[in-house]
């Protein structure tokens, strides 16, 4: 009351009208948020690096399996052997709609003999069901955050996800080249030899992925390559895991997804 | 090496020092370290920078370091794509090579916003006639650029047309006046009344469209070490046809949405609260409406001699 | 959401040394020292802050007393409305416990 | 290239002046924001006024005078949630630097708060928090995911404040339990003093410079080495001669002397501090490489930093477990 502004009838009444707002439950203090509260720029100033030759095995229904084994391949067709053993040896096993569409096989022709997943997680393969809905954004880990109208220094997200057709074809396979070495007669044995159920992706020994290569100003994902799908299996992984276990480029992509929430 | 203005250094030392790293850029209160390893963006600052001062060597502090180039081996090897590098990794779109000079003004904006403490930063773009500054919001979209630009040509000088910047000590504005970024329409209105010349080729297909740059002024980098003061702030808003309209708006709505629109005050605390706070004293705030330049021009002419209300 | 638990016979009271306060026509503008964020009061968010300002109160008494600082009649400003104004400021961090 | 990072940590706690020559100057700035200890710099040089590096200082001390008032700030709202209760947690790492006042909190960046509570208090404190607005992130909000932390991590799963945003992890030990490194967190609570005039406690200064090479060298914070340098060359600096000489002992008590041992062998090598050995020796070869590697910034760094990552999540969580840890997730997901 020391305000002598209060002696000014309007002032008590534009007060009383306030307090009617307050009665009705408006609150009476704004707090501001300025655009970014937290610039943790070193959360963004990550990269790491993969020790060793990591391969990653997607299926048609976009499970995946992260190992270090090899699977020898020949015209679109992995070696069902090698892909049963990879499988049995996976370090890390993605559930079903994990994979984004653009990642898993074109076909699955050969088929059937492949069912075997069983092994590990009691025949039912159905375990991954979970959020499935984002198979082909990119899994509902980033916040969209919008509002490209204005800011040049946050730059536009007009390339989003999915535009990468045009890279598909260049990473099949890859490794494992050297053996096309004419055993024709493995390709013969049918069922149990070759499967077309599943492309792999070889990241090779040294490869040092920055997250932060993959997003947009506006916080939205754009993975492309093997490399976006080391980090995609990295998200997921930490989106059902959080920040414990072992996979690599976890911290690293955690402090960026903590970043972009700050956003 | 003493300071310079870059268009008194021959070309070919320009190039060298900027893929050597070792060339800084000295404008308003910055000195940036650019590391350009890409052509057409050499000779983008090369020609956009001009009238800038620049200094060259091996020792040179300064606040910010900027790199353009390829963001790996691996997508330089599918196809050529330009990430700025503002010192820090910050997540930007890659753009193709062609689009690299974008790169480079985005992540000199990006050095502002995200690496600069000491000034109150403000998102928003602030001429100046005398020492009276014009704060110009960025907000709504409202043709801030093109009415910065306007202005630079009706006998004001240019702070910048990205940043408020207060100087948290003495609650003064100061200049960083680089190259006025023009999006679609503008470039052209611009150029008629900028004259072609002063304005860069038109980069097209970008995430936002056609862009196109003004080139910086030596006026204004003479100008650059002269502090002005807060004394409008405008809130824009570019309609089609409309009739010119003027409204006050209340102060603290206005502090209000500056506030929002910046990415270090909350960082700052309490110098850049009494900073903001002090220049908000005597300071009006409008809303204008306007469809065509010449009327937005007549309205800040107005408001300007407009007694304080 | 409540900062904190809270008791009727609680002390209560806001140090002026923790914040900055700058009028802006009916817009109060009060900048937290300790949590360095800026928050916009209005005539009756305000009114409440001075009152804590002025001395330590127990809850009791400010959720029953606040009206008389306004001048207004108790019904114009009922204790719950006294209340969540009170555990705004809380929430906030700008009042302090000083006893029992 | 040891000597180079020798003299780089010299200057940057002030034993040594700034370098006249100014490429080696300008060499040193930018290493110091390189590992984002420039604000730990801007507090101890001196720079002349109007200059570049004073305004680079600034700029830093600005910066990180941020990330002080968040962590008061933090621990200010934490007694606020607690209020009445009599539980006092255990403020850990910046939080505790911040609320004692020490040389290592100045300048220090950081981007949560670490608290300890007795195991017995935990679900009381985090109902209080809960209620305070800190919840748990959404991924980990799940029944499987909340009994997994209880069962085997050494923290609750970290609670995010829904309004500032702020991150919390509540420990109630030092370490997973599940970790090959068992540091014996009781006794450190047992000597855990409370701070003057608050509800809150800190560790002994000892405790507090074993848990920091405990955070360094067995929990994988080591992807900014120069920064867990510097903290470890403040908190060793703060410890009287008496605690200083009673540290290996203490050490071997609280069954953390493997991190002490490398901590110590780091102050030696890079700060040349005379630490008489009681019996440490040094730390593991292979150990001694990462860490050259990482601070001298050599050739194979990044390999250095994956490899630490990998041991320091090896120290943590045996494969096995980890793998059942799928396992139950992936039924669960089913």
């Amino acid at each position: 009351m020391s305000d002598k502004k209060d002696e000014d009838k309007g002032f008590i009444e534009r007060r009383r009208q306030l307090l009617k707002l307050g009665a009705a439950g408006v609150p009476m203090v704004l707090t501001l948020k300025a655009s970014a509260t937290q610039p943790v720029h070193s959360a963004l100033d990550c990269a790491f690096v993969i020790p060793e030759k990591v391969t990653i095995l997607v299926d048609v229904d976009g499970k995946a399996w992260v190992g270090d084994g090899s699977i020898q391949e020949k015209q679109g067709e992995y070696k069902t052997k090698d892909v049963d053993d990879f499988k049995q040896n996976a370090d890390y096993v993605f559930g079903e709609g994990t994979v984004p569409e653009r990642y898993r096989p074109d076909g699955c022709s050969t088929g059937g003999g492949d069912d075997d997943s069983g092994d590990d997680d009691g025949g039912h393969g159905g375990w991954g069901g979970d959020d499935s809905g984002g198979d082909d954004d990119d899994s509902g880990w980033h916040s969209g955050s919008g509002d490209d109208d204005d800011s040049d220094w946050r730059t536009s997200s007009s390339r989003r996800g999915d535009d990468d057709g045009g890279y598909s074809g260049g990473w099949r396979g890859g490794h494992g080249g050297g053996d096309d070495d004419g055993d024709d007669d493995d390709g013969g044995s049918g069922g149990g030899g070759w499967t077309d159920c599943y492309k792999v992706y070889v990241i090779s020994r040294n490869t040092t992925i920055t997250p932060a290569d993959y997003l947009n100003g506006s916080g939205s994902w754009n993975l492309q390559g093997e490399n976006g799908l080391y980090i995609l299996l990295a998200g997921k992984y930490l989106d059902t895991y959080g920040n414990d276990g072992g996979f690599p480029g976890i911290s690293c992509l955690l402090s960026i997804l903590n970043y972009l929430e700050t956003q | 090496m003493t300071v310079v203005i870059m268009k008194d250094l021959p070309e070919a030392s320009v190039f060298n020092a900027l893929s050597e790293k070792r060339l800084a850029l000295k404008l308003g209160p910055f000195a940036t370290r650019l590391n350009i390893g890409d052509e057409l963006t050499q000779r983008f600052i090369l020609d956009m920078y001009q009238e800038a001062q620049v200094e060259i060597g091996n020792e040179l502090l300064c606040d910010f370091s900027m790199t353009v180039r390829p963001p790996n081996l691996y997508r330089r090897f599918f196809r050529k794509q330009i990430v700025p590098d503002p010192g820090f990794n910050f997540p930007a779109v890659p753009l193709p090579s062609a689009l690299s000079p974008l790169a480079l003004e985005m992540g000199l904006n990006l050095n502002v916003a995200l690496q600069c403490f000491r000034f109150a930063i403000f998102h928003a773009g602030v001429v100046a006639k005398g020492s009276e500054a014009l704060i110009i919001s960025a907000k709504s979209g409202g043709g801030k650029s093109t009415l910065t630009a306007a202005l630079m040509e009706d006998g004001f000088r240019l702070l910048s047309d990205e940043f408020a910047i207060l100087d948290i000590q003495d609650a003064t504005l100061k200049a960083y006046p680089r190259p006025v970024s023009l999006k679609n329409q503008a470039i052209d209105v611009v150029k008629a009344f900028a004259g072609s010349e002063n304005v860069s080729a038109t980069f097209t297909d970008t995430p936002k469209g056609n862009i196109a740059y003004r080139r910086i002024r030596a006026s204004d980098v003479a100008a650059a070490g002269q502090p002005a003061s807060a004394s409008i702030i405008l809130f824009p808003e570019f309609v089609e046809g409309a009739a010119p309209q003027i409204t006050q708006i209340d102060l603290a709505d206005a502090a209000m949405q500056l506030i929002a629109s910046s990415p270090n005050y909350q960082v700052i605390g309490e110098p850049a609260f009494t900073a903001l706070m002090v220049m908000l004293d005597g300071v009006q705030a409008f809303e204008i409406k306007y469809g065509n330049t010449e009327d937005s021009l007549e309205i800040v002419h107005d408001l300007l001699h407009r007694e304080p209300s | 959401m409540t900062a904190g638990p809270n008791k009727e016979d609680w002390v209560w009271v806001s140090n002026p040394d923790h914040y900055l306060c700058r009028q802006v026509g009916d817009t109060s503008f009060v900048y937290n020292r300790l949590s360095g964020t800026t928050h916009i009061f209005n005539l009756v968010s305000k009114a409440m802050l001075d009152y804590l300002s002025a001395g330590p109160k127990s809850l009791r008494t400010i959720v029953t007393e606040f009206h008389m600082f306004l001048e207004v009649p108790a019904e114009e400003c009922p204790r719950g409305v006294a209340r969540r104004l009170f555990d705004e400021l809380d929430d906030i961090g700008l009042v302090q416990r000083v006893g029992p | 290239m040891k000597q180079e990072i020798q003299e780089f940590l010299a200057f940057a706690v002030g034993d040594l002046p700034l370098p006249a020559n100014t490429e080696t100057l300008s060499g040193f700035i930018a290493w110091a924001q390189r590992e984002h200890i420039m604000g730990q710099v801007a507090a101890v040089i001196d720079a002349e006024p109007g200059s570049k590096l004073s305004d680079i200082c600034e700029n830093a001390k600005l910066r990180s005078s941020y990330d002080r008032r968040m962590l008061t700030y933090e621990t200010d709202r934490i007694k606020r949630a607690l209020l009445g209760t009599g539980v006092e947690p255990i403020l850990l790492k910046g939080s505790a630097y911040v609320a004692e006042h020490l040389f290592a909190g100045v300048g220090r960046r950081v981007s949560d708060i670490d608290i300890l509570v007795e195991e017995s208090d935990l679900e009381q404190v985090e109902a209080l928090l809960k209620e305070a607005g800190w919840q748990p992130e959404a991924t980990t909000e799940n029944e499987y995911d909340q009994r997994y932390y209880r069962r085997w991590m050494h923290e609750l799963p970290p609670l995010r404040h829904a309004v500032r945003r702020t991150i919390i992890d509540i420990h109630h030990r030092l370490l997973p339990r599940t970790s090959r490194l068992n540091p014996d967190h009781l006794e450190m609570i047992k000597e855990a003093r409370a701070i003057e005039g608050e509800a809150l406690r800190v560790l002994s200064p000892t405790d507090r410079f074993i848990h920091s090479a405990i955070h360094v060298f067995g929990d994988g914070a080591m992807e900014t080495p120069a920064r867990s340098f510097l903290e470890l060359y403040y908190l060793y600096k703060d410890l009287s001669k008496a605690e200083g000489q009673a540290l290996y002992a203490r050490a071997i008590e609280v069954r953390s002397d493997g991190p002490v041992a490398a901590a110590l062998w780091v102050l030696r090598q890079y700060f040349g501090l005379d630490i008489a050995d009681e019996g440490q020796g040094l730390p593991s070869l292979r150990l001694r490489f990462l860490i050259r590697q990482l601070a001298e910034n050599r050739r194979y760094r990044r390999l250095a930093e994956i490899l630490l990552y990998i041991r320091s999540h090896y120290m943590r969580m045996p494969v096995r477990q980890l793998a059942r840890h799928l396992w139950h997730k992936a039924i669960r997901r089913a």
